[in-house]
């Protein structure tokens, strides 16, 4: 069916905020469509109007040439049309199944099918590639396994259209792969997919055509197969942009000088020995699958959890064991949070709030916070992120997915850190300011500052460290010089195939 | 030690048995002795009655506006002051005076702002008089003093501020707990072990009607012990449990004083459950209907009848005979009397021997 | 085993706590640990424990219900009004049911479809509810209530356990039944875990809400029908202030105020707890004024309890 | 204008309740609106309205502090015993503050370090200061409070106004100012808001904590000043229940029970209606069971006004 959705004069208008203007597209049953644009461009807020989630403020949608108006996500559910969010949204206290299951858990008679629950959620689970278990409480997974709990949720409802809001963001190339062998089963099967990433990549992989947003108006649908990156990105952004994650300024690292040293550290969630240094304006990249525990390590030099053992030196100096995170950003280190939902800003601050919690000292006058300055130091820093909209007024908790990160990002930019731990730090946000970023992390190492990050993108990883890290399994099995860095090499590291 | 405020003013009158506690009682009172030492002796109410004599005739010309801030109106003691002082406005109006009286009352016993504000919305009102019964010692200490820069005429119905002195209608809650303590002790055979079941101590009457229960017991029963004294704040179910558990924990209880009716109905269903009844005397407080039934029916021993009813109407007759401006006592004690098997039977004005008020010539 | 122990630390602690009470009082006093006193302590813990679990629901949906006290008199002095006029005591227990179940519904109600906050709204459900008993009763405790009536739930089972205890009991597992064995249960866990999440995966948020304030109230109705049966008496002034007590049974058994967590077994060793202590405090005698000092230390370190546990306990973790 | 109203919806909502309440009562009975009676509703707002702004502040972390009312009651005594004995009235103050500030403060510690949960900690505390308070004064009233220390807080600025009321409203400018620009106050809503999110930030989330309910108690312990001055005797018995009256105010006044919001003005504007609907149904002389009915009706509806406020705002924009 050549019209299987079809979007109508589509409008929506927040408070404060159009966000999508007049978009009308249709999608073809039987293939994934891709949505693409700019962070705060309208794509999830779309796919929130297609899935219930709120009404349109104008237009109209139709499924299968019937207009359906969905109340609610449950309406939408019921229909058949399921969908993977952007933001993570698990309850911590269930179980993994229960998650999996919460809405259409199967039943006998009034109870809940226990085992059958256990079993169906372990079968896709480990069609998944999953190596948590069922019956596990979901609060102290990964980001990247609640993720997968996401996916698998959708996947369990048997719906005929699946819309995925950047799914892979938390995962790392196994996962994407075993991702993508899903979806094209998915698609043999005949469900139509509605895909939004980043990642220009994926697109190509396994999309069939793309529509672009810019800015809530709907700008074109590509076949792409006949396009390529450099047209959508044209598109999507109005100008051209770098698009690879690459070095534009030589190597700024100073070898001879350590600015943090780990030695041996171990931890209760499971990592061990843990030793490595890190110089003086290096960008030090860590890779690793999904539960290489590269987060827990860096939560725990951090201070944010307790180890087991082991000592972590700044600038020559040991920190405390029982160091907690105010001891450690007062010393000069920032922790770019891989779950910004749950650890990254305050639901009820605004831009100019979030932006400055963390370096609130700077903004007194006298014995008071001065909100001017917050708000001078937000738009500041917002520019250099990408902010979109770039307004100190605005609750942080209504921006897009990427949006949200940028605010993260620009909480530690304002601090005066020596030192930033940036896990996953791109996470969500769209190519254009991905450059931005990359750029600013050079001028970050250039003021001699330096940088880990922590990323589960190879490109990224590969293109921005001056030297790289590999974690498997909570232990660090690998170390490799910018000239040595080789796809395939990384990746045996990462899964533990044979060791060279 | 049992005392506080009611204890001075009761030396001149009843000086046998306030011996054992005097010490105690003067000690407490040293804060605030500049107000007691003016204050001349508490009478009682029959007493004084046929002294006074008919209320004087001036009060015929008269209009009496008179308020009335209660503690809760939730609670049938209240209920019980309320109608009285309502039926003394009637009673007084069939004399041909113009008597009218409005109660007032917080939202429950607890709401100690609340009586404030109708205290102070009272003194606001065009009352000729108004007579208040605090819920604690001190909430409505500034009403009151506002009230009297007004210079409006007051009288306490039952409790009293311990700051402002006033003149009062109250019930002896030491005579009470005493009486009580005496019906117990002779119907026991002055040996043996009795429990207390205390009201919240929020309330002066709870304190003081348990520690005087207990220090009459052992200054006067030396064979009497008293094996128990627990809380169940005015609480029926409360009342219950604890009883439970004393009566368990202590055999040989023969005797169980409940500071208020409600409570000793909660104890009264514990000792018929542990098929107590007969073998464990229950003796309340304050004379509800529940209570007065239940010692008809031959299940509650004996409560110590306060007589809310007609103590309210005394307050009324004394502020209108005051306003008629006659001269009368400033300290009342309303009458009070045990109510057993004995005399249950009888009309509340045969027990006390009411006889209503009467004009002078 | 030891998979019970790690997922039940809070009732675990809430036993070791029970314990504790029961050998220091044993020590200090034997009539503490005969039987008959251990009846009555399950006994005292039946009203408390039935509106600790009838709050629980709510609290796990992430609110709180503060009218239960109000409808425990309510729903109380109607039943007691009815079984006094002489209707027939099953009936009677029935329509108290239904008008806890009802006065639960307002609460949910208001809270899921007005948005009004728990607190708020059930402060001033509170206010109403209790001025309703007192206009149904015209502020007089209804008298008499027949032994036809008392006799059912007074009955006596198995030596001197009632069937009011067992009565808690089987509302405890089918508490527990509704809440890990059914949908809703689980629902009612997602809604007070994480509301967004279970309304974007088709959670009924507003009627799941609505069910848990209701089929909560019912406990606390319960408690109602239990009390008239005991007192033989329906109080309009009744339940003043037990909301406190019944949020405490349950947050010493472990339910979270946040939300998403809760066990109607803590909540059942909660209120045991509570009135254990309080035999405990009345056997000794102990002063008045102490027992306000006593009963708040007990409940600090009772709840410390869990805490040190755990930490024992992940440091164990550590050296296997 | 605009933004101030959007910025302000809860406090603008209990304006326009109070302003109806004022309307109706004004017009039933005209003696409402006269200034004594005006100014005996601020007077009567004072003390519930210093708890109320006292527990704001553990709220907003998240928490909540059940023993508000027991803290009025030990550390009022503990001034009404200082005075009596004769020690300067000013010190007397200084001393009620601190003992309410250690009062929060250990329940502050309970909470953050031995990380119990609020509810049970502060309920714990509340039944031992409580406990404490009855000891101090072996359960009696401490009497015949000076007058150089009575005179201090009742004295009259302007007409009838006490200089209580100004107390009051310095409090609530104090804590405005705290919250609002202070780096306490933006942590104080951080962990409310986000407690990982404050902690990864670099937060003292344990010390914020503490410092919220300490300072928090800091009104508790001024209103049992005020009410020592109030009614010239330290009553241990004192401030029973008036946790509920103290969230109330809150809440009626937008602090949200889940923590990170909240605003002074919002808790000053729900004191003052409870007192003017206090004040108001007196007035009228509603028989006592309806005004239950009317309270509990009055609240819900004072809540209802800003989510219909906000509906309809919403609704506007749209068309705009
Ligand atoms: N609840 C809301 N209130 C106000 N504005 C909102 C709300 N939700 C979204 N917006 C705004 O709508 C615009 C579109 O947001 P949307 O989430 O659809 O972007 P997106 O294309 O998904 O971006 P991203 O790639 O960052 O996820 C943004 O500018 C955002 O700030
Ligand atoms: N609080 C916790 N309690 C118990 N186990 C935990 C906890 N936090 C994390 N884990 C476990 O630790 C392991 C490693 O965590 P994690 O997956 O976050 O590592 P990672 O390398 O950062 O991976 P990712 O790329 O997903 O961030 C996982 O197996 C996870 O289940
Ligand atoms: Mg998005
Ligand atoms: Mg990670």
């Amino acid at each position: 069916m050549e019209k299987y959705i079809e979007f109508q004069n589509i409008t929506k208008v927040f408070p404060g905020q159009k966000a999508l203007d007049n978009v009308s597209f249709s999608v073809r049953e039987g293939e994934i469509h891709a949505l693409l644009g700019e962070n705060g461009a309208g794509k999830s807020t779309l796919l929130n109007i297609l899935h219930g989630m709120f009404p349109a403020t104008e237009g109209k949608v139709f499924i299968e040439g019937k207009e359906v108006k969905f109340k609610s996500a449950l309406d939408a559910i019921d229909f058949g049309i399921a969908k993977v969010h952007q933001e993570i949204n698990v309850i911590p206290e269930l179980t993994v199944a229960q998650n999996m299951m919460l809405g259409g858990e199967p039943r006998k008679g009034v109870l809940l099918d226990k085992k059958k629950m256990e079993q169906e959620t372990q079968a896709l689970l480990d069609k998944l590639g999953c190596d948590f278990r069922a019956d596990e409480k979901v609060g102290g997974l990964s980001a990247g396994k609640k993720q997968m709990i996401q996916i698998a949720k959708a996947l369990y409802m048997n719906a005929k259209v699946i819309s995925f809001d950047e799914p892979t963001s938390s995962l790392s190339n196994a996962e994407v792969k075993t991702l993508f062998g899903i979806i094209r089963d998915l698609k043999k099967q005949g469900i139509t997919i509605l895909y939004i990433s980043h990642k220009m990549d994926e697109i190509f992989e396994i999309c069939d055509r793309a529509s672009i947003l810019r800015d809530g108006c709907y700008i074109t649908t590509l076949d792409l197969k006949e396009t390529t990156e450099e047209v959508l990105v044209q598109n999507m952004v109005g100008r051209d942009v770098s698009m690879f994650a690459q070095r534009l300024k030589p190597s700024c690292a100073d070898k001879n000088t350590t600015v943090l040293k780990v030695e041996h550290l171990s931890g209760p969630a499971g990592f061990d020995d843990i030793s490595f240094e890190l110089h003086k304006g290096e960008i030090l990249g860590f890779f690793g699958l999904v539960g290489a525990m590269r987060t827990e390590v860096m939560r725990a030099i951090f201070g944010a959890d307790p180890t087991y053992g082991g000592e972590v030196y700044y600038k020559g100096e040991a920190l405390p064991h029982n160091r907690t995170p105010h001891t450690v950003v007062e010393k000069g280190i920032g922790l770019v949070s891989e779950n910004r939902k749950e650890e990254g800003f305050v639901k009820n601050f605004d831009n100019a709030d979030n932006i400055a919690l963390a370096s609130l000292k700077k903004y007194m006058k006298g014995f008071f916070v001065n909100r001017k300055m917050k708000e001078e130091n937000s738009v500041k820093v917002g520019e250099t992120v990408g902010l979109t909209p770039n307004d100190p007024e605005f609750l942080t908790m209504s921006l897009s997915g990427g949006n949200a990160q940028k605010v993260i990002l620009a909480k530690w930019l304002s601090t005066d850190a020596d030192i930033l731990i940036m896990d996953e730090p791109t996470k969500g946000i769209d190519i254009g300011a991905k450059a931005e970023i990359y750029k600013l992390m050079e001028d970050i190492v250039a003021s001699g500052k330096s940088i880990i990050m922590v990323s589960s993108e190879m490109t990224e990883v590969v293109g921005m460290s001056d030297r790289m890290l590999i974690m498997r399994e909570g232990k660090l099995v690998g170390e490799l010089e910018r000239e040595e860095f080789e796809e395939e090499r990384i990746i045996t590291y990462a899964v533990g195939g044979s060791q060279s | 030690g049992c005392g506080s405020k009611e204890a001075a003013p009761a030396e001149t009158t009843t000086t046998e048995t306030t011996e054992a506690t005097d010490d105690a009682a003067a000690k407490e009172e040293a804060p605030a002795a500049e107000e007691t030492a003016a204050t001349t002796e508490v009478v009682k109410y029959n007493d004084i009655k046929d002294e006074l004599g008919g209320i004087p005739a001036a009060a015929k010309d008269m209009k009496f506006n008179i308020g009335f801030c209660g503690k809760a109106f939730e609670n049938e003691f209240w209920r019980m002051e309320k109608e009285g002082s309502e039926a003394a406005a009637k009673a007084l109006q069939e004399l041909g005076l113009d008597v009218t009286v409005t109660a007032q009352a917080a939202s429950g016993e607890s709401d100690v702002q609340g009586q404030e504000t109708v205290m102070k919305a009272m003194s606001n009102g065009d009352y000729d008089a108004i007579m208040v019964a605090p819920i604690s010692d001190s909430n409505l200490t500034a009403a009151i003093e506002a009230a009297q820069e007004k210079g409006i005429p007051m009288s306490y119905c039952n409790d009293k501020d311990a700051n402002v002195d006033l003149p009062s209608v109250v019930a002896d809650h030491k005579d009470t707990a005493e009486l009580a303590a005496k019906w117990i002790a002779e119907k026991i055979g002055e040996e043996g072990q009795v429990a207390v079941v205390q009201g919240l101590p929020t309330a002066e009457a709870a304190r003081l009607r348990t520690d005087c229960f207990v220090d009459y017991m052992t200054a006067n029963y030396p064979n009497i012990e008293v094996v128990a004294q627990q809380n169940a704040d005015w609480d029926r179910t409360k009342a219950k449990d604890v009883a439970t558990t004393i009566l368990k924990a202590n055999p040989d209880v023969k005797a169980i004083y409940a500071n208020n009716d409600t409570m000793a109905m909660g104890v009264l269903e514990a000792v018929k459950e542990l098929n107590l009844l007969g073998k464990v005397l229950v003796v309340g407080t304050d004379g509800t209907t529940e209570a007065l039934e239940s010692i008809k029916a031959g299940e509650l021993s004996a409560t110590i009848n306060d007589f809310p009813y007609y103590q309210s109407q005394v307050v009324v007759e004394m502020l209108v005979r005051t306003l008629a401006g006659q001269e009368v006592p400033k300290y009342i004690y309303s009458p009070h009397a045990v109510v057993d098997a004995d005399n249950c039977n009888q009309s509340n004005e045969e027990i006390l021997g009411w006889t209503g008020f009467t004009l002078a010539e | 085993m030891k998979k019970l122990l790690k997922n039940n630390f809070r009732e675990v602690s809430v036993i070791i706590a029970i314990a504790i009470m029961f050998v220091i009082f044993g020590a200090l006093n034997s009539v503490y640990l005969q039987p008959t006193n251990i009846i009555d302590i399950l006994d005292q813990a039946t009203i408390y424990g039935l509106m600790g679990l009838g709050i629980m629901l709510p609290i796990i949906t992430g609110g709180i219900d503060i009218s239960v006290g109000s409808v425990l008199a309510m729903s109380g002095c109607i039943v007691a009004k009815l079984a006094v006029a002489g209707v027939n005591p099953i009936l009677c227990m029935i329509v108290g049911l239904l008008v806890g179940f009802a006065a639960g519904g307002v609460n949910g109600l208001l809270i899921s479809k007005m948005k009004l906050q728990p607190f708020i709204a059930t402060m001033g459900t509170q206010s109403a509810f209790r001025g309703l008993a007192y206009i149904i009763t015209e502020g007089y405790p209804v008298l008499g209530v027949p032994d036809s009536y008392r006799g059912i739930l007074n009955l006596k089972l198995v030596g001197d356990i009632r069937i009011s205890v067992l009565v808690f009991l089987i509302w405890a597992v089918i508490i527990y039944v509704l809440l890990k064995k059914t949908r809703l249960g689980t629902y009612i866990y997602a809604v007070g875990g994480n509301v967004e999440a279970a309304r974007l995966s088709g959670v009924r948020v507003e009627l799941v809400t609505t069910l848990a304030y209701a089929i909560g109230m019912l406990g606390t109705a319960l408690a109602g029908l239990v009390q008239i049966a005991k007192l033989g008496t329906g109080d309009p002034t009744t339940g003043n202030g037990w909301e406190m007590n019944a949020i405490a049974a349950a947050a010493i058994g472990g339910t979270s105020m946040a939300g998403g967590r809760g066990n109607p077994w803590g909540t059942v060793l909660g209120a045991i707890l509570f009135s254990g202590l309080k035999v405990g405090l009345v056997v000794m005698n102990v002063n008045t004024y102490w027992q306000y000092v006593a009963t708040g230390l007990v409940i600090i370190v009772a709840a410390y309890v869990e805490i040190f546990q755990s930490m024992i306990a992940s440091k164990k973790k550590k050296k296997a």
